[in-house]
């Protein structure tokens, strides 16, 4: 129970969060519109996902949200240039997986600090992007949207296709060796070294796994309209790594799991719609979110003080 | 003598580290030199007008404030730490300046002096989360980063802006002194101030001390948290000095002002030549790191290119300058397979 | 090693020098890098913004007129919405030395104390989109005042309305200058003529689709009643379009907005959105480096009435505004025939 | 039948630093094989060769009779090479059952993990040891010898034919080392060959069967235990003669330095400890690990601040909450682990040497270079530190002469009371010796010395006072004549003449 209990304390605050809606603001419970919520918070879950393993393993992405742009872009256009669906979503998350491949092979291969090895490629992919694409929205073809599915259908696809995700990632993480070494690699590299464990390859196998999630995501994203906006990744760094930390994955690796994640992300997830809901002025909702990430934080600090220095 | 072959053993050892460790720190700023050398060499031959005086201040007036927050982030990554709110501070102190001298008409000064005060404050509470929750600095101040820009916006509605300040404010900001842009005197000041403090006093031994075994300083009876501390609260203080600079260079301020910058300044600091985890690293390193971006940034605006190919390359470059210098570094120690891997020494 | 780099700062000095001289010779003209050839004009075109479709497209014009004209068309922004860059650019574009710039100034006051500068340097000014404090440029090409489109918004959305009944506004960012502007005046005129109407809420969606997509399904969800969205951001009408769309709620709630045919049309098309405000994007860059031109080769002087405009012929000029003509109302009738 | 390992004239080097030179070892099944050597000598690096960690420049590797020509970690536990290694090799962040389940189960990357299994297994393995920790633990949370006694859990259940042990006891206590060496027995036993690193020769006699003697990367010499004596080994060890006695106590007992009333940490889990150190006394602090006797010299130093009895000085009542105030105090603490808390390996010998002294040395603030040198070079030479110069970094130095700039740090604050937590650990046999007398002249000049050791007897040969801690607080004060008997006895718990 005690390792759970900050799992427990970000579920308990979700709680209080939707408890004090239905009294204040029962017109957050309407079907379609929580429908709709759920399927554009979808994507962000599937990337938080891929994120949680990264910090896991004791590095850190700040690159996905460039990614997960590029990954949008592309798969705008193959489904332009009529490219059958499966296709187009095979290739995104293989742009993603390659995009993810590069970051792990200059951390896992050469050993770089991976936030800053993140931080250059995120400049470089993103403004890439603007550089080629002048940020012109890509018109995608009739019955691309939701997978060529009406359009309730094909949210439920999307939200499944993320609990899936998600259920079967918490599921590996936990009872499948190859999860298991993740934690390992994250928690002491070298102890995992001498164990024979093999730290590098299981770093850069987590970056190119986080990559496809990320492409994943972004496809998810784009089957969401009709048109592909080439900035709809921007952000989406800080809202996953939020998310994770929120969920009670600590930055230093090795700790924490995936149910904590989906918590921390509903919890952010929530918040917005719920200020418009309570009246709340647009101009307070960046300090309330961020008063919220240092409240969690804060709230985790206090018992991991007694145990030393982290 | 006890062990005398393990003195001849170490002997050697103790050559090969200590040479590695020079001919490291000579090379990483050594390769950054030529960079700068390279690239000023490229933009004056194929640029117009690049090497004007008017546009070396340019060049300088358009890198003063992220200057400042790269090197107060200097100190900070020097402790293992990292400080991702200086670009939101520098909003809301910009924002709160405004506040002071307008609607609570403080004479400018006052203003600036409150405004400072203010910052520094920020920064503490940025460094008490951290020192004494031992909360991840990454986080307390990914936290704080939608803190102070949402106060900013909060305070204005978003809508609000402060502009007419007196010319003898903007004067600051847009004229020259001496022939040199005004901010320039600040800055040279404020980077010699802190080359002091990093590489000639105790306070700055403590830095490196904690950046490399935080434990460690403890017990050596380094005051570790009024240090980590004061780190965080001079990075306040110096957002706080960019904020008002960046006021009187736009005679404006309001809620936006400053995004993103934070990024700008860890990308100077790390291409400096700057541990992430702390421990190594030195200000004239940033100073040159910052140099080389700034120059890119406006030298490919005299050969005609657009902004997103600076950051494009401006990325392309960190990535070059680190793998460069840890690939030679490779070479140096020929593979030593005895140091633990990179995650292992990583201090989150 | 250090030989090598003390060669190479040498071998840089000296070239330095070199370039010293040959810049001082060649302010104002291009001539060291445009190599031979007639002395060219160059002018320079500031967006607030780049990756911007409404920026895009008044580029689109800006380049005909600079082909027809020949002079050389610099196009550069900033990318990221940090207010200082459009200074820093501008402050570049003197040192390169160009004879005109056409800006559209993110903010007012901001941008002022950098285009003051180009002005000393004997650079001509033209702003458009969004003017400059009067005393920075010659002329500021007027496509339209933000209380006209302010006031044409308001009364297009009270028309589709019946004036009354709730409506929700959806910005950029709260930041923006000209989305403040324009907001002001919506409610200006609301409160003026259309006291029935109530503003129930004011989202900002930080230039983003998806969080303006997102917004607009939660303010569907919390004012039940709500019977339109107007957007004050080109890309708020698609995206409020959409989640109308998606709640199902086509037609009994309205869509209308400051937005470019071209993303817009499937939605108007389908009776989503009812129209979309704007005036012709490629005229105005066209215009802008007209005016800029002649402004640089003195044909256009202070105190003219009118401006000859190459292809566009004839425009009025009402003390230092060049007016470009009132917004334009697409709808479904005639937006097939406009294609930007 | 084949030894179980062959080594012949294995070679291998660092960049410019040649650690071994051609060493040639082998090991018989069911027999405790010493390897002997001074730090540096190579014996780490040839642990590292064996498991695999490391691949040999020269030289053949033979693992029962089948030539090895390329060893990785994998391969080495396939051929049931296992290692206890000095500094824990364990995931902190994971519980004790994983720990030892991540060494014993395959490295395959898709295989189902039965948890259950896990517990039961890492559950049977700590009864075989006598360790009383729930597997469900995380490894963070364990002291150090508890970790030692998880490496020690997974070899046992990896069913290794060699067992690599590289100073296993170093932290562990008489009845943990007692344990332990029953353990070593049973392995061989079962036809386990065990190699075994230690520096207490005592160990080495009590258990060992061969011995080979590691120098300057070479081995000297292999023979049976019962052929040699302990000056014998030693001379191997160095090359010279080494005095293994204690240098005797000069030091006339002069008035109380500090003096500790019902002191007690909550934190650190230490209650009612009262005690008198005097000027020129040694006092041995003695007890079982967890006995609280590291917790009391963190809550002197200020580390972990008493929250309840009083404290004083010269008579004079202090308070002491961090370590700036115990350093204002004159107090000084040479901590235990040293490679974490007692240097700073990435920083040169004379930064740290006047690490403590900043506010003395450097007034204002201002680092001045030359005077730092000095006083770093003065300790240099005092302690007969072996360094290239006061700018190497301390990772440079060899363990002993880590421990003694850690000392140097400590005595340049000249303190009233200096506290040194197993001063001697891990340090070999010739610089034990100096430590030894370096710690009877700080006594001779009046300085109060509290010496914490497991090493029962250095306390015995240092101490003019054993003070015994069991439970968090001091059940016994012995004088220096009593016997390891006596101390073990109120260690323990059993009745004895203490006063």
């Amino acid at each position: 129970m005690k390792a759970y209990s900050r799992e427990v304390s970000v579920a308990l605050t979700l709680g209080g969060l939707l408890l004090g809606l239905a009294i204040f603001a029962p017109s957050f419970y309407q079907a379609q519109p929580l429908l709709s919520l759920a399927a554009r918070e979808a994507p962000t879950l599937v990337a938080a996902c891929g994120m949680a393993l990264v910090i896991l393993c004791r590095q850190i992405d700040i690159s996905i949200g460039a990614q997960f742009s590029v990954c949008s872009v592309c798969a705008g256009l193959l489904a332009g240039a009529h490219w059958p669906i499966p296709l187009v979503l095979s290739a995104s998350i293989t742009i993603g997986a390659s995009l993810g491949a590069l970051n792990g092979s200059l951390v896992a291969g050469l050993g770089l600090p991976s936030i800053v090895v993140t931080l250059a490629t995120m400049v470089t992919w993103r403004e890439g992007l603007r550089w080629l694409r002048q940020g012109i929205w890509v018109d995608l073809p009739e019955g691309f949207q939701w997978f060529g599915l009406r359009q309730s259908a094909g949210q439920w696809t999307i939200i499944i296709l993320a609990l899936t995700v998600l259920v079967l990632l918490a599921l590996f993480m936990k009872h499948l060796a190859a999860g298991r070494f993740i934690y390992a690699v994250g928690s002491d590299a070298e102890a995992a070294r001498l164990a024979g464990i093999r730290p590098r390859r299981i770093t850069f196998a987590v970056f190119v796994f986080a990559g496809a999630l990320v492409g994943l995501a972004a496809m998810m994203n784009v089957a969401q309209s009709p048109q592909v906006d080439p900035n709809s990744g921007t952000g989406l760094e800080l809202k996953t790594i939020a998310a994770v930390v929120v969920g009670g994955v600590a930055i230093s690796g090795g700790r924490g799991n995936l149910w904590g994640v989906f918590a921390g992300l509903l919890l952010l997830a929530c918040l917005g719609p719920a200020l418009t809901h309570l009246h709340v002025q647009a101009y307070w909702e960046k300090a309330i979110q961020g008063s919220v990430i240092l409240l969690a934080v804060v709230a985790d600090g206090g018992h991991r003080r007694n145990q030393g220095s982290p | 003598m006890a062990g005398t072959g393990e003195t001849k053993v170490l002997h050697e050892y103790r050559q090969a580290m200590t040479v590695l460790g020079k001919s490291l720190r000579l090379r990483h700023e050594s390769i950054l030199l030529l960079i700068l050398a390279a690239e000023w060499l490229f933009f004056a031959a194929a640029g117009r007008n690049f090497t004007t005086l008017d546009n070396t201040f340019n060049i300088l007036r358009h890198s003063v404030e992220i200057g400042l927050l790269a090197l107060a982030m200097t100190a900070v990554v020097l402790t293992g730490g990292i400080d991702l709110s200086v670009g939101s501070l520098l909003g809301l102190c910009a924002v709160l300046f405004g506040t002071f001298w307008r609607d609570a008409h403080l004479p400018v000064w006052a203003a600036m002096l409150l405004t400072l005060g203010a910052g520094a404050a920020a920064g503490g509470f940025n460094g008490t989360l951290i020192a004494w929750l031992r909360l991840p600095p990454l986080i307390v101040t990914l936290g704080t980063f939608s803190l102070f820009r949402g106060l900013a916006e909060a305070m204005t509605r978003g809508v609000d802006t402060f502009t007419d300040f007196p010319a003898s404010f903007l004067f600051l900001g847009q004229e020259r002194w001496l022939g040199l842009p005004a901010q320039a005197p600040i800055f040279v000041c404020f980077a010699g101030a802190m080359w002091l403090l990093v590489h000639c006093t105790t306070f700055g031994r403590s830095l490196r001390a904690i950046g490399f075994s935080p434990e460690g300083a403890r017990y050596a009876g380094i005051p570790v948290r009024s240090r980590v501390v004061a780190v965080y609260l001079l990075a306040g203080l110096t957002a706080a000095m960019a904020a008002i600079i960046y006021t009187a260079r736009l005679g404006q301020a309001k809620a936006d002002a400053g995004v993103g910058y934070e990024l700008f300044a860890i990308t100077g600091v790390v291409l400096g030549g700057v541990s992430i985890f702390g421990g190594v690293g030195s200000v004239h390193g940033t100073l040159l790191g910052v140099a080389a971006i700034a120059v890119l940034n406006n030298g490919l605006a005299h050969v005609r290119q657009p902004r997103e190919v600076a950051g494009m390359l401006t990325g392309l470059l960190l990535l070059l300058a680190l793998s460069g210098s840890e690939f030679l570094k490779r070479l140096a120690t020929r593979r030593d397979r005895c140091q633990p891997s990179p995650a292992a020494t990583e201090k989150a | 090693m250090n030989r090598i780099l003390t060669s190479f700062v040498f071998a840089g000095l000296a070239i330095l020098a070199g370039c010293g001289k040959s810049a001082d010779s060649s302010t104002g003209s291009g001539q060291a890098v445009l190599g031979p050839g007639a002395k060219k004009i160059t002018i320079a075109f500031l967006p607030k913004s780049k990756g911007n479709a409404y920026f895009i497209s008044c580029m689109k014009g800006a380049d005909r007129a600079a082909r027809e004209l020949g002079v050389e068309l610099i196009f550069d922004g900033p990318t990221d919405p940090d207010p200082a860059r459009q200074n820093e650019i501008v402050e570049n574009w003197i040192t390169l030395g160009v004879d005109a710039i056409a800006a559209a100034c993110e903010n007012r006051e901001g941008i002022s104390t950098a285009l003051r500068k180009a002005r000393a340097k004997g650079i001509k000014v033209i702003t458009y989109d969004a003017d400059a404090l009067p005393d920075v440029r010659e002329f500021f090409v007027n496509q339209a005042t933000p209380q006209g489109i302010g006031y044409a918004l308001m009364d297009e959305a009270a028309r589709l309305c019946q004036s009354e009944g709730e409506f929700a506004v959806i910005i950029g960012s709260l930041t923006a200058a000209n989305q403040v502007e324009w907001r002001k005046y919506v409610e200006e005129r609301r409160a003026a003529q259309y006291p029935k109407m109530i503003m129930v809420a004011v989202r900002p969606c930080d230039d983003l689709k998806d969080k303006a997509q997102s917004e607009a399904t939660t303010l569907l969800s919390t004012y039940p009643n709500l019977k339109l969205f107007l957007s004050t951001t080109s890309l708020g009408v698609p995206s409020a379009a959409e989640a109308v769309k998606q709640a199902g709620k086509a037609g009994r709630v309205k869509v209308i907005g400051l937005g470019l045919p071209s993303e817009n049309r499937r939605y108007v098309k389908e009776g989503v959105t009812d129209s979309v405000i704007l005036w012709k994007t490629e005229d105005l860059g066209y215009l802008a480096v007209q005016a800029a031109f002649a402004a640089a080769s003195g044909a256009l002087k202070p105190g003219d009435k009118t401006f000859k405009a190459g292809r566009l012929g004839e425009f009025q000029i009402q003390g230092d505004n060049i007016m470009l003509g009132k917004p334009f109302i697409f709808n479904k009738d005639n937006i097939d025939q406009f294609d930007f | 039948m084949p030894p179980l390992l062959q080594l012949a004239s294995v070679t291998k080097s660092f960049g410019a630093v040649r650690a071994l030179r051609g060493v040639s070892f082998d090991l018989q099944a069911g027999e405790v094989h010493a390897l002997l050597g001074e730090n540096g000598a190579g014996k780490s690096t040839l642990i590292k060769i064996i498991t695999g960690a490391h691949s040999p420049d020269g030289g053949t590797i033979t693992i029962a009779g089948k030539r090895v020509p390329q060893l990785s970690p994998t391969i080495a536990r396939k051929l049931g090479v296992a290692c206890i290694y000095q500094q824990p090799a364990l995931f902190p962040d994971l519980s004790v059952a994983e720990n030892i389940a991540l060494r014993l189960e395959s490295v395959a990357l898709f295989h189902l993990i039965d948890w259950p299994e896990r517990r039961t297994r890492a559950a049977e393995l700590l009864n075989r040891i006598g360790a009383h920790f729930s597997p469900d633990m995380e490894v963070r949370h364990l002291s150090m010898p508890e970790q030692q006694l998880v490496e020690i859990a997974c070899t046992l259940g990896a069913g290794a034919r060699i067992v690599i042990m590289d100073e296993p006891t170093a932290s562990l206590t008489q009845t943990e080392q007692v344990l332990l060496s029953a353990v070593v027995r049973d392995l061989c036993q079962s036809g386990v060959g065990v190699i075994y690193i230690s520096h207490r020769l005592d160990e080495i006699f009590g258990l060992a069967d061969r011995v080979t003697v590691l120098r300057d990367g070479e081995s000297v010499s292999t023979g049976p235990v019962k052929e040699l004596n302990e000056s014998a080994l030693i001379k191997l060890m160095v090359g010279r003669e080494v005095t293994q006695t204690y240098p005797p106590s000069e030091a006339e007992c002069g008035e109380v330095v500090i003096s500790c009333r019902n002191l007690g940490c909550s934190a650190g889990g230490i209650h009612d400890v009262s005690l008198d150190v005097h000027a020129g006394e040694v006092v041995g602090l003695a007890g079982l690990v967890g006995a609280g006797r590291t917790e009391l010299a963190k809550t002197l130093f200020g580390i972990t601040p008493c929250d309840s009895g009083t404290l004083f000085l010269d008579g004079k009542q202090i308070e002491i909450r961090s370590s700036q105030e115990a350093i204002a105090n004159g107090i000084a603490l040479v901590p235990e682990d040293r490679r974490r808390h007692g240097v700073i390996l990435e920083m040169s010998v004379a930064a740290n040497i006047t690490m403590a002294i900043h506010r003395r040395l450097f007034p204002g603030t201002w680092l001045r270079f030359n005077a730092e040198r000095a006083e770093a070079l003065e300790f240099i030479r005092d302690l007969d530190i072996r360094t290239s110069g006061p700018d190497a970094p301390v990772a440079s130095l060899s363990g002993g002469n880590q421990q003694k700039v850690s000392v140097a740090r400590w005595l340049a604050t000249n303190p009233r009371l200096l506290i040194l937590d197993e001063p001697t650990q891990g340090v070999d046999v010739g610089a034990k010796n100096e430590i030894h007398r370096l710690i009877r002249r700080l006594a001779k000049k009046g300085m109060a010395v509290l010496m914490i050791s497991s090493d029962l007897p250095e306390v015995l040969g240092m101490s003019d006072r054993i003070a015994v801690m069991r439970g968090g607080t001091i059940v016994a004060i012995l004088w220096g004549q009593s016997t390891a008997h006596d101390v073990m006895a109120a260690a323990l718990g059993l009745e004895v003449g203490a006063q």
